[in-house]
């Protein structure tokens, strides 16, 4: 195609170093997604049932959390957090300390993730049938147990869409913790291209493997979508 | 804190957020027409055109946008020049400007993205909602545009609240193809200045300000049909 | 079949649908004309409402030729082994003269009650909007819900909610009426208002197909009764025939259940 | 030991990395040779470009090298080292000939450079009265603009200009057109070392070291190593 | 009031419920036995499912005292002007001694009938699953629903969902069972098994309350009729009173709509 010989030759010299990137980017991508996905279930749940102070906290979590930009999240949570953190060590007599740029940054995406991710499965719980759920306290169900075993397998379908493409945009998000210093694809990408000046090979490799990573994802969120729709009949 | 550099910056500022608030309009609104038909055929189409619609999707999602808009911006851009007599025509103020392919790359990539929840919100409708408006004779097009569409959009609505916001966040990588948005410019004054917190809290007011009337619209649209809870 | 007042306004013949594996319809046939109600009974699970289905194409036939008022519906089989509608728009032409009360009600609950009401008139007949809601607003007094025209279907009671249903249908002025135990969550009151309604359409020529699980009134409203049976009608006639004297042992002992 | 910050982005050919992950350059031989002239023991961070200026007030560096302007703007927020290099400013564009690069004769073209740098500070004093100047986040993205037509010059450092004049893309589409008269208000300062207004001592440190290196030739050593950037850029003095 | 041949397992005790402006029920109170078998009956809007509702707090009263197998539910008001019961575990627990049957019947879509059968048993009661399924297909069994087993509820007819969700009432054999119109989607002969169940339930000392429309089905199975009439009771007493020869001119209307 467009990458001549002598790129195939670049590529191979420096596949080591993308690969590692994508495993990075697939880590930390992974652990915020989860980390973040809690904190939306969490979060929905609280604002469908929690009272006037939780939901205004959860109010200002979402809309504060997500209208800024996450550079700007990393930014202050790790500098000026450490900044701060170090200053007080110091005062204390300790001395200063280095936080770990991959546990921040996992912390502060999964963060951003968990505010999207509570309006989505807001959404999602408000669309199940109320009958379905009234019908599981009837029979008793716990708060915690009519969520495990009615509100979230029933949400699931509305769910999904939005789950999905939360998860395509972190794998690409993550790009950003290369501020704290962790590199993952995008940053081992632009130091190969920076390095070997060859921009156009490596962008469009790097393209390839997130493409590569978005499609067996999204093979798999399709299966997941498949199953939790299984008792509805197809629509015409 | 120091913003002794902010009247100097000013002009910059409000072009900044003009561009901002342009590129996210057209791209919500175009994008979503756009996502409206991606979704449908997903769900009801001929197989060809599922196929295609959903291949779209996966291509546009499975991507960075930033290597979108460089394709378009550096591949498709650099090929219209070579376009004999272009440059004279009345499409060259357009096309040379990085402005119309973030705008394009944006659209696509809202109605990419937004395809997709709206397959899925096509598919969550209740079937007998649907069997009732084909009962009483409407045809797919006003089923469509009676029915099934007003229902499909109420259960994306808490979704596309987010995903305007995330759009919103996007528009940054404009700044990578010479359009000077509000990100854009903040990143010129940290530059300049080498201020690292002032610039970015200034764009993060901003941007929170935006959000704040992009959430209270969707509230606004969410309450039109009470819900039993 | 059936009385003959009139020109037949529904004809089905040899209908059979199968889901899979399950044949639910194997073979039935029916005529009803014009001011005719014929009523179907049967057991849970017969085949009654897949029946009714079938009749405006919500559910492919595997075989069977389906005709209303007087036009034979084009069909053609599909890839999935059902039949299948060849033209959209007769389709759509056939089914507004065909007004549908469903068993589970199915109202579009992003619309209040008046809204489902002048919904299809309004977008399929394209009847001025204002008449629209003249209309619906006599029916929904009719019915006993004009104080409940601006609320959301999922406030409504379960009786409510179906009288709206039946509100909805009637608004299109159909020709044909297919009712799917319009009345299971009715008072013996309301039950009543309904049989009224059913026969003053039948008074105006109007024909109906209703499915009911209330012996009694099938009894009073129909002029021809149909019990199915495991996807075959196993007994028709008067409904002095099929309730008074049935042939069928099976038939007697399903309408001897009634206590 | 003293903590030396560079940019995780590569600025080849004064910062790159090799597939190794191993950080080499003309600014990484520098940093090594004044570590040896200081007698200190250096370490090598790598941080992301948004992030070099908050790592250096956070401790978590010590020193930006990674090819930073000196600017009075800058100079109000962090304390520079003297320079330690510097390159004219040379303006490129497309193929015609004429070389002529006065204000009056760029008048109506559109000219690119990068954001934040000397070479656009440059630019807006001089040409933006009669011309349209347009930033750019990096380098690269310029000069394919002007590859695919959609600007008529560049302007930017020299020796990168040079690297991509020597590029089949850069040889087909464009050429030299000169470098910018002088204006040391702008161009004057050159590169430094990014550090804390507070380490005074480290700046003297730093200073010294690098004065006796341009001394010593060692400096102009380390550029000849270089094919590139051997008489291309402008070294300290003494 | 009701037969007392036992000890009182619900007592209802002045029971208001109002929706923003409109008043439901206005001083509802209704003592039920164990075995006893209380029926209400009353026009579509007049505040039965409200009522039942009520019992197993799915609405939250705006006023009243609920007392559930001896217990009295503790009740606090809150911000929306209704009353709320104040300790969750309490709820929880007397919700597993109260079956309810929905008129909308609410399965579950995600889990096929067994499943949707066996769900409250296994994670409410921690009945082993293995147990479960075999006391789930028996139930099924009975109901005539044992080959739709696998099947998922939009698969089913309506009369098969009404079954299933009886079979998932009975399931949790609970003290008490709430219905709301159980039989509405049943034919005859279902509804004479529905008839027998209940019987055998109210022998084995079980409590039911009921709200129906088939009035034969009310004077067949009650212990005590209840007549309410916008969101009161207007009427009650033995089936026998209550149908043959009520004091209430509204009740007279009433229940003569039978035909
Ligand atoms: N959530 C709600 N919000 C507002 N009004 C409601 C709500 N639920 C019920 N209602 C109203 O309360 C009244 C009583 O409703 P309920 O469901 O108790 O009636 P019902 O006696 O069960 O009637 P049916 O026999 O038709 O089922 C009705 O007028 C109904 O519209
Ligand atoms: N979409 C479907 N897929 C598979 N089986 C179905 C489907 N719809 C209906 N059936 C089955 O077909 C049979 C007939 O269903 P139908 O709804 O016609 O019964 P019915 O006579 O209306 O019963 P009821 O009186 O209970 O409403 C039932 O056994 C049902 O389970
Ligand atoms: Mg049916
Ligand atoms: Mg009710």
């Amino acid at each position: 195609m467009f990458i001549a010989a002598s790129n195939w030759e670049l590529l191979w010299q420096w596949k080591g170093n993308l690969l590692s990137g994508a495993i990075s980017t697939l880590q930390i991508s992974f652990l915020a997604y989860v980390f973040g996905l809690s904190l939306g279930l969490a979060g929905a749940m609280g604002k469908l049932t929690g009272g006037k102070v939780l939901k205004g906290i959860l109010e200002v979590y979402t809309t504060v959390i997500r209208s800024l930009p996450e550079l700007l999240l990393i930014v202050m949570l790790f500098y000026l957090g450490t900044d701060m953190l170090n200053r007080l060590m110091l005062t204390l007599g300790y001395e200063a300390m280095r936080i770990n740029g991959f546990a921040a940054a996992v912390v502060v995406l999964g963060f951003v993730m968990g505010a999207y991710a509570t309006e989505v499965l807001r959404g999602a719980i408000q669309a199940i049938p109320i009958g379905q759920i009234e019908a599981a306290k009837a029979y008793g169900m716990s708060p915690f147990l009519l969520f495990r075993r009615i509100i979230l397998p029933a949400m699931l379908p509305y769910a999904i869409p939005g789950l999905s493409n939360l998860w395509l945009n972190i794998t690409k998000d993550s790009a950003l913790v290369a501020v704290v210093g962790y590199s993952e694809l995008a940053l081992q990408t632009k130091q190969a291209a920076g390095s070997t000046k060859a921009y156009f090979t490596f962008f469009v490799a790097a393209a390839l493997l997130y493409l590569i990573i978005s499609m067996t994802s999204l093979r798999i969120f399709g299966a997941l979508e498949n199953y939790v729709r299984r008792g509805q009949p197809k629509l015409g | 804190m120091d913003f002794s550099w902010f009247p100097k910056y000013l002009p910059m500022i409000i072009e900044g957020i003009g561009l901002t608030l342009a590129l996210l309009v057209i791209s919500i609104f175009i994008g979503f027409l756009l996502a409206v038909p991606i979704g449908l055929v997903q769900v009801t189409g001929p197989r060809w055109l599922k196929w295609m619609a959903s291949g779209f999707c996966t291509v546009i999602r499975g991507t960075p946008l930033l290597v979108q808009l460089w394709l378009l911006y550096y591949g498709l851009g650099s090929f219209f020049p070579q376009i004999p007599g272009i440059r004279d025509s009345f499409m060259w103020p357009v096309l040379r400007e990085g402005f119309f392919y973030a705008a394009l790359a944006f659209t696509l990539s809202f109605a990419g993205y937004e395809g997709a929840i709206m397959k899925g919100a096509f598919l969550s409708v209740p079937k007998g909602e649907l069997e009732a408006a084909r009962a009483f004779g409407m045809s797919p097009w006003t089923v469509l545009r009676r029915i099934w569409l007003p229902r499909a959009f109420r259960i994306v609505l808490p979704t596309l609240g987010g995903e305007t916001i995330l759009q919103l966040k996007a528009t940054p990588l404009a700044a990578t193809v010479t359009v000077i948005e509000l990100y854009g410019a903040s990143y010129q004054i940290r530059q300049d200045t080498y201020r690292v917190y002032e610039p970015l809290l200034m764009v993060a007011v901003i941007y929170l300000a935006l959000t704040y009337c992009i959430t209270r619209l969707f509230n606004f649209i969410e309450r039109q049909v009470p819900q039993r809870r | 079949m059936g009385s003959s007042n009139g020109q037949p306004a529904v004809v089905v013949e040899g209908l059979h649908k199968s889901f899979g594996d399950l044949e639910v319809l194997k073979g039935v046939s029916l005529t009803a004309h014009e001011g005719d109600v014929v009523s179907m009974i049967g057991a849970s699970g017969s085949g009654k409402s897949t029946f009714l289905r079938c009749i405006n194409f919500l559910e492919m036939p595997t075989q069977g030729r389906i005709q209303v008022t007087g036009e034979d519906i084009s069909l053609k089989t599909g890839h999935d082994g059902n039949l299948h509608p060849t033209d959209r728009r007769q389709l759509e032409r056939i089914r507004t003269r065909l007004g549908m009360v469903f068993q589970s009600f199915n109202l579009w609950p992003h619309l209040n009650v008046l809204e489902n009401v002048i919904e299809a008139p309004v977008h399929v007949l394209k009847v001025p909007k204002a008449e629209a809601i003249e209309r619906a607003e006599a029916l929904l007094q009719k019915v006993g819900l004009y104080e409940k025209r601006n609320q959301y279907p999922a406030f409504l009671s379960g009786g409510q909610q179906q009288r709206a249903a039946i509100a909805r249908a009637l608004a299109m002025n159909p020709k044909v009426m297919l009712f799917d135990e319009p009345t299971s969550a009715l008072d013996p009151e309301l039950v009543g208002e309904v049989l009224k309604v059913i026969r003053d359409l039948a008074l105006e020529g109007r024909t109906m197909i209703l499915v009911t699980h209330e012996m009694k009134f099938a009894r009073d409203v129909s002029s021809h009764v149909i019990y199915l049976h495991k996807g075959l009608i196993e007994e028709e006639g008067p409904p002095s025939q099929v309730f008074g004297s049935p042939k069928s042992d099976r038939c007697k002992q399903f309408v001897s259940g009634i206590h | 030991d003293i903590k030396f910050g560079v940019a995780a982005e590569p600025y080849a050919p004064f910062t790159s990395k090799d597939p190794s992950g191993k950080w080499v350059g003309w600014e990484i031989d520098l940093m090594e040779a004044v570590c040896a002239q200081m007698k200190e023991k250096c370490e090598l961070v790598e941080v992301a470009w948004d992030g070099i200026i908050p790592a250096l007030t956070a401790k978590q560096i010590d020193v930006i090298w990674s090819s930073m302007s000196i600017t009075a703007e800058r100079k109000k927020t962090i304390e520079f080292t003297t320079m330690y290099y510097n390159t004219p400013s040379a303006i490129i564009g497309t193929k015609n000939g004429d070389t002529d690069i006065t204000p009056d004769h760029l008048a109506g073209k559109t000219i690119g450079v990068q954001v934040a740098t000397t070479h656009q500070r440059y630019a807006e004093k001089y040409f933006s009265a009669k011309s349209t100047v347009k930033s750019y986040q990096t380098q690269d993205e310029a000069n394919n603009d002007l590859a695919a037509g959609r600007l008529d010059y560049v302007q930017a450092d020299n020796s990168a200009l040079k690297d991509f004049l020597n590029t089949d893309q850069g040889t087909a589409c464009c050429e030299m057109k000169g470098q910018a008269p002088e204006d040391i208000e702008i161009l004057g300062e050159g590169v430094g070392g990014g550090i804390r207004k507070e380490d005074t001592e480290l700046k003297a440190k730093l200073d010294a070291a690098i004065h006796a290196l341009a001394k010593a030739g060692e400096i102009q050593k380390i550029t000849e190593k270089y094919e590139k950037l051997n008489g291309e850029i402008i070294l300290p003095k003494e």
